[in-house]
């Protein structure tokens, strides 16, 4: 019961989610320009707290945890952060940051005018995003996470239609009803667990679940609702409209980070709350469904041609390998520790390497006034950091060392053999052949000798910060084993529950 | 001997009922219409569940705030001709989804039934800390969501931010710092105008009553700014006032104030209470009271601005 | 005396649900909307009115029967404007 | 049958129904209203449970009541923002199809 008393820096824990969170009524409050001064002065903050809590978190090598308003659980509400919720914040941050210092050139504020419509929006959903980020990350309350998704869902949805285009409104609306029909799904789940257990805290919740209908209905339900909401294959279809017509700061942001959010919900659900639970056949249908959305993703993305449709059915796909994590790191065998540091490797390296695509992708097309992939011919000559950075970033996609995408695909087959479930193989190494396949389409046309004019000179500093994200996804590669270890803290055992 | 079972099975034959028709109705406005009246529906499951401080919620958001913003949603679709026939899904793929559906509802209405009992409850807790730590206030669903899950309330209300922030981005670039469209087109009626003159006022007063009275009784921020916000409606729709620019600073303050007032209170709470959004004991009422007021003052500009819709251009008018 | 006023209680109460069961039935059976919201207003107005009155003498304090009769007002302002509304709409759609 | 349990399936039933409508109409208002009956369904299980827990002198357990007040006022939000959202889309498009291939189609194709 040790877990649910506060730690000494357990206060960082707060001031994380609230200084985006005063950033957010700042900005609303004094409008204008100012929106985009407060995001980029709390960015450096909100980096520095991310940092300190992964130090304490490393320190301590426990959890660190903060009762809010020192009610602790079950009535109140504890906050907590392990190894993955700190490493998860740090890459928010960096990646928030990020897209705030590339969007600088597309939503500044027009001069002549107090305050624009696409700026304000643009720079407070950006900070909305990365507070109901932070909640999800170090949220230990099943109804507070409520509240969270929420959030990010309000917050992500104008970001897709901010330019006021019919198709992407129509994208919006598609997302939000998705989105919603996803949250009440959870909501459904999280009050069934409440009137199994009367508590919604993640720990004391896993002391009690046993594997009753009343647990697999609710679980079931959480998960249909977080699955709508991280687009895995069959419930992907709202996905690419969205994220290919959003602005590309924005379109990085949802699928680097946004759809990362549901997806580490599912994992606190499955390894988290119900650990103690006979999950393998849960297991082998989220495997299943993974493998299936790895294929056709990568097989819609084949067929795009958009450059931007491209790159979203590539998340399609990368998503698909997120969920390889259930089968590849159930239980407590030597295996599931391969199996757990290969998702969470992939998890990490697709943030890094889809946004830096993203990017590039926005670069591209403001720089030729189009993302027409047919008509790349000798693009890579007159824009050559950004197909580098594509070509890097694609290797990291395709799992070629040296990247974290080939940390991560060559983790998931040590697991696979490890565990004998060798049929998980087919799938990773299926879908690097045809990122393979998709990364030559978009590299083939641009490095060949066509002739394309400029119609608009690139932004050098947008194409440094995606080439920036890129070298932080091969380094990745290079993670020692430290950086595994760190990702285990926290982590409960399905044999020795705390 | 009781009459209240047939009216619980009547009760529950009605709703269903009602829900069948909105989803089978040919007819978009006949199915918003019959909405409203579902939600009106549900407040009286509220009471029979004894949840007052849901039903005030239910008929008051549900029911009526709702219903303002699908019927005026119905309406201007429907003025809309041009509006593309939308091809209906064959009957094939409709008795599958029937099947599923179905499916969906057995599982659950199986799971209701299984849940445990004795069931497990938070209420002896709750009960114990509103005497102690808590808050030293009557209501507990008022002590619930203004200390033990503070957090939550706060939350919800950015949520609102953020969707009025939503609902203003879909408008046009040129009408930014306009006004959205006013509720009625027209000059409206003479009788309409009489309504909102005589009910706005009172209404209010009842709003700030429900308020009140939250601290101990059925009641609170949502509930009473929910009908301070109906009764702003009704003043626009009479045109006694006019919706405000969206660019307006009092109008940002107030969107504002309830989460800020938390906020600063949840941050002082580390040196003044030992913890953050923890209350100093002794004071916690008054300082409810404070946040609380403010939350009132957030709800009741959040809930119309949510009905008004984006800022539109001049010409638009 | 408590006998009486149950008794009374029961009979407002009683007239009041007659009104609310008629002003239903014309509702449905009148030929045209005018004349159904005619009847509909009976319901409200005088229905309503009853069952608040058989209501009155179970009121725990005066405060709430006060309220009781502050919902009667307040719905007898609504009904009437609302009526006077939808018949104005009612007329200009049968132009 | 108790309150409850009655309570419970009529909550059962309005998310079958909701799921129902959510699915099969095209139309992004009448999804919408589906989705609203799938969130009261949903809320009805809050005051079950709610109902349920009574104890130690409460005639409910007021966590899941206060806890549904939240969830009430989430959902009016989302309401309004795809209401905001379909009824731009109406007014710019002149359409409210959801299909993306009917977006992606070339100018002038549409079915008049």
């Amino acid at each position: 019961m040790a877990e649910s008393g506060t730690t000494p820096d357990g206060y960082l824990l707060v001031l994380a989610i609230l200084l985006p969170l005063a950033g957010i009524l700042l900005s609303f409050l004094i409008g204008g320009r100012y929106a985009e001064r407060v995001t980029l002065c709390s960015t450096p903050f909100g980096f520095a707290l991310a940092c300190a809590i992964a130090f304490h978190v490393g320190q301590a090598g426990k959890p660190i945890v903060y009762a809010i308003g020192g009610l602790p659980p079950p009535l109140g509400i504890a906050l907590r952060a392990d190894g993955i919720s700190a490493v998860m914040l740090i890459a928010a941050a960096v990646i928030v940051t990020a897209a705030a210092f590339y969007a600088r050139a597309k939503f500044a504020t027009p001069d002549g005018v107090r305050e624009s419509r696409g700026a304000l929006t643009f720079w407070i959903m950006l900070q909305a995003i990365w507070t109901a980020l932070t909640i999800i990350f170090v949220g230990g309350d099943l109804f507070n996470l409520y509240v969270a998704l929420e959030l990010l869902t309000f917050a992500a949805v104008p970001l897709v239609c901010i330019d006021g285009r019919p198709e992407t409104l129509a994208a919006a609306l598609r997302y939000l009803l998705f989105a919603l029909f996803g949250s009440i799904s959870y909501l459904l789940g999280v009050v069934l667990f409440y009137g199994a257990y009367a508590t919604l805290d993640i720990p004391l919740l896993a002391q009690r679940v046993q594997a009753t209908p009343v647990v697999w209905t609710a679980a079931a339900l959480m998960t249909a609702g977080l699955l709508a909401k991280t687009a895995l294959f069959p419930l992907h279809l709202w996905l690419p409209p969205a994220h290919a017509n959003a602005p590309a700061a924005a379109s990085a942001v949802l699928s680097g980070l946004v759809v990362k959010g549901s997806f580490f919900l599912v994992l606190r659900l499955w390894f988290y709350v119900l650990p103690s639970l006979p999950t393998e056949n849960v297991a082998a249908v989220l495997g299943s469904l993974g493998s299936a959305a790895i294929i056709m993703g990568s097989i819609m993305a084949l067929r795009q041609a958009r450059l931007k449709l491209l790159i979203a059915y590539s998340t399609v796909a990368q998503i698909g390998y997120l969920f390889l994590v259930f089968p590849l790191a159930a239980g407590t065998h030597t295996w599931s520790t391969i199996g757990w540091s290969a998702g969470l490797m992939q998890v990490l390296a697709h943030a890094f390497a889809k946004a830096a695509m993203f990017f590039s992708a926005g670069v591209l097309a403001e720089a030729l006034g189009h993302d027409q992939i047919a008509k790349l011919g000798g693009a890579a000559h007159v824009l050559p950091l950004t197909f580098l950075t594509i070509a890097l970033g694609g290797l990291s996609l395709m799992g070629l060392p040296p990247s974290g995408g080939f940390s991560a695909k060559w983790l998931m087959l040590q697991a696979s053999i490890a565990s004998g479930q060798w049929f998980w193989t087919l799938p990773v190494l299926g879908g690097g052949l045809l990122a393979a396949g998709y990364v030559y389409r978009i590299l083939a046309p641009a490095l060949s000798d066509g002739q394309v004019t400029l119609e608009l000179p690139p932004k050098r500093s947008q194409e440094v910060i995606a080439f920036a994200l890129t070298m932080v996804a091969l380094a990745l590669g290079f993670a020692p084993q430290t950086f595994f270890d760190f990702l285990e803290i926290g982590r409960p055992m399905a044999a020795g529950l705390p | 001997m009781s009459l209240l079972p047939y009216f619980d099975v009547g009760l529950a034959l009605l709703i269903v009922g009602v829900a069948v028709w909105i989803i089978a109705a040919r007819d978009l406005f006949a199915s918003v219409v019959s909405y409203v009246a579902y939600g009106l529906l549900l407040a009286f499951v509220w009471i029979r569940l004894y949840a007052p401080d849901v039903a005030l919620t239910e008929a008051a958001v549900g029911g009526g705030v709702t219903g303002v913003l699908l019927i005026t949603a119905g309406k201007r679709l429907g003025a809309l001709k041009s509006i593309a026939p939308e091809a209906q899904p064959g009957l094939g793929f409709k008795l599958r989804i029937g099947v599923l559906a179905a499916l969906v509802a057995a599982a659950l209405g199986a799971v209701m039934i299984m849940l445990p009992d004795p069931p497990p409850s938070l209420a002896p807790q709750a009960a114990a800390a509103a005497a102690g730590a808590g808050a030293g206030l009557g209501n507990p669903i008022t002590a619930v969501l203004i200390s033990y899950r503070s957090f939550d309330t706060m939350l919800e209300k950015i949520v609102l931010i953020l969707a009025v922030l939503a609902v203003w981005s879909v408008g046009s670039d040129k009408a930014w710092g306009n006004t959205p469209a006013p509720f009625r087109q027209s000059k409206p009626y003479a009788p309409m105008v009489f309504l909102a003159q005589m009910l706005a006022p009172i209404g209010a007063l009842i709003g700030l009553h429900i308020f009140w009275v939250g601290a101990d009784a059925p009641g609170g921020a949502f509930q009473g700014g929910a009908l301070l916000a109906a009764m702003w409606m009704v003043a626009m729709m009479a045109r006694l006032v006019e919706p405000p620019r969206v660019d307006a600073r009092w109008l940002r303050l107030a969107l504002i104030a309830g989460p800020a007032v938390f906020l600063i209170v949840g941050l002082a709470g580390e040196f003044v209470a030992g913890a953050f959004f923890a209350y100093p004991p002794g004071i916690a009422k008054p300082i409810i009271l404070i946040i609380e007021a403010f939350m009132l003052l957030s709800i009741t500009a959040s809930l119309p601005m949510l009905v008004a819709g984006p800022p539109i251009e001049r010409s638009e008018k | 005396m408590t006998g009486l006023l149950d008794l009374f209680s029961i009979a407002a109460i009683g007239a009041g649900t007659f009104f609310f069961f008629a002003g239903t039935v014309g509702l449905l059976r009148f030929p045209d909307s005018l004349t159904g919201l005619h009847a509909l207003a009976k319901a409200d107005n005088l229905g309503l009115g009853l069952v608040v009155l058989g209501l009155i003498p179970r009121a725990d304090s005066a405060l709430s029967a006060l309220k009781l009769i502050v919902i009667w007002a307040l719905v007898l302002l609504s009904g009437a404007s609302t009526s006077q509304l939808i018949g104005r709409a009612l007329r200009r759609g049968r132009k | 049958m108790t309150p409850s349990v009655l309570a419970g399936l009529v909550g059962a039933a309005l998310v079958g129904l909701g799921l129902y409508g959510l699915i099969i109409h095209p139309h992004p208002l009448r999804k919408l209203l589906a989705f609203n009956l799938i969130g009261s369904g949903v809320f009805l299980v809050f005051g079950i449970i709610a109902r349920r827990g009574a104890a130690a002198g409460f005639a409910f357990d007021p966590v899941p009541q206060a806890l549904v007040i939240t969830g009430i006022v989430v959902a009016f939000a989302a309401s309004a923002v795809a209401v905001a959202l379909i009824l731009r889309l109406a007014a710019v498009a002149g359409s409210v199809t959801l299909d993306p291939e009917a977006w992606t189609r070339p100018k002038g194709e549409d079915a008049r």
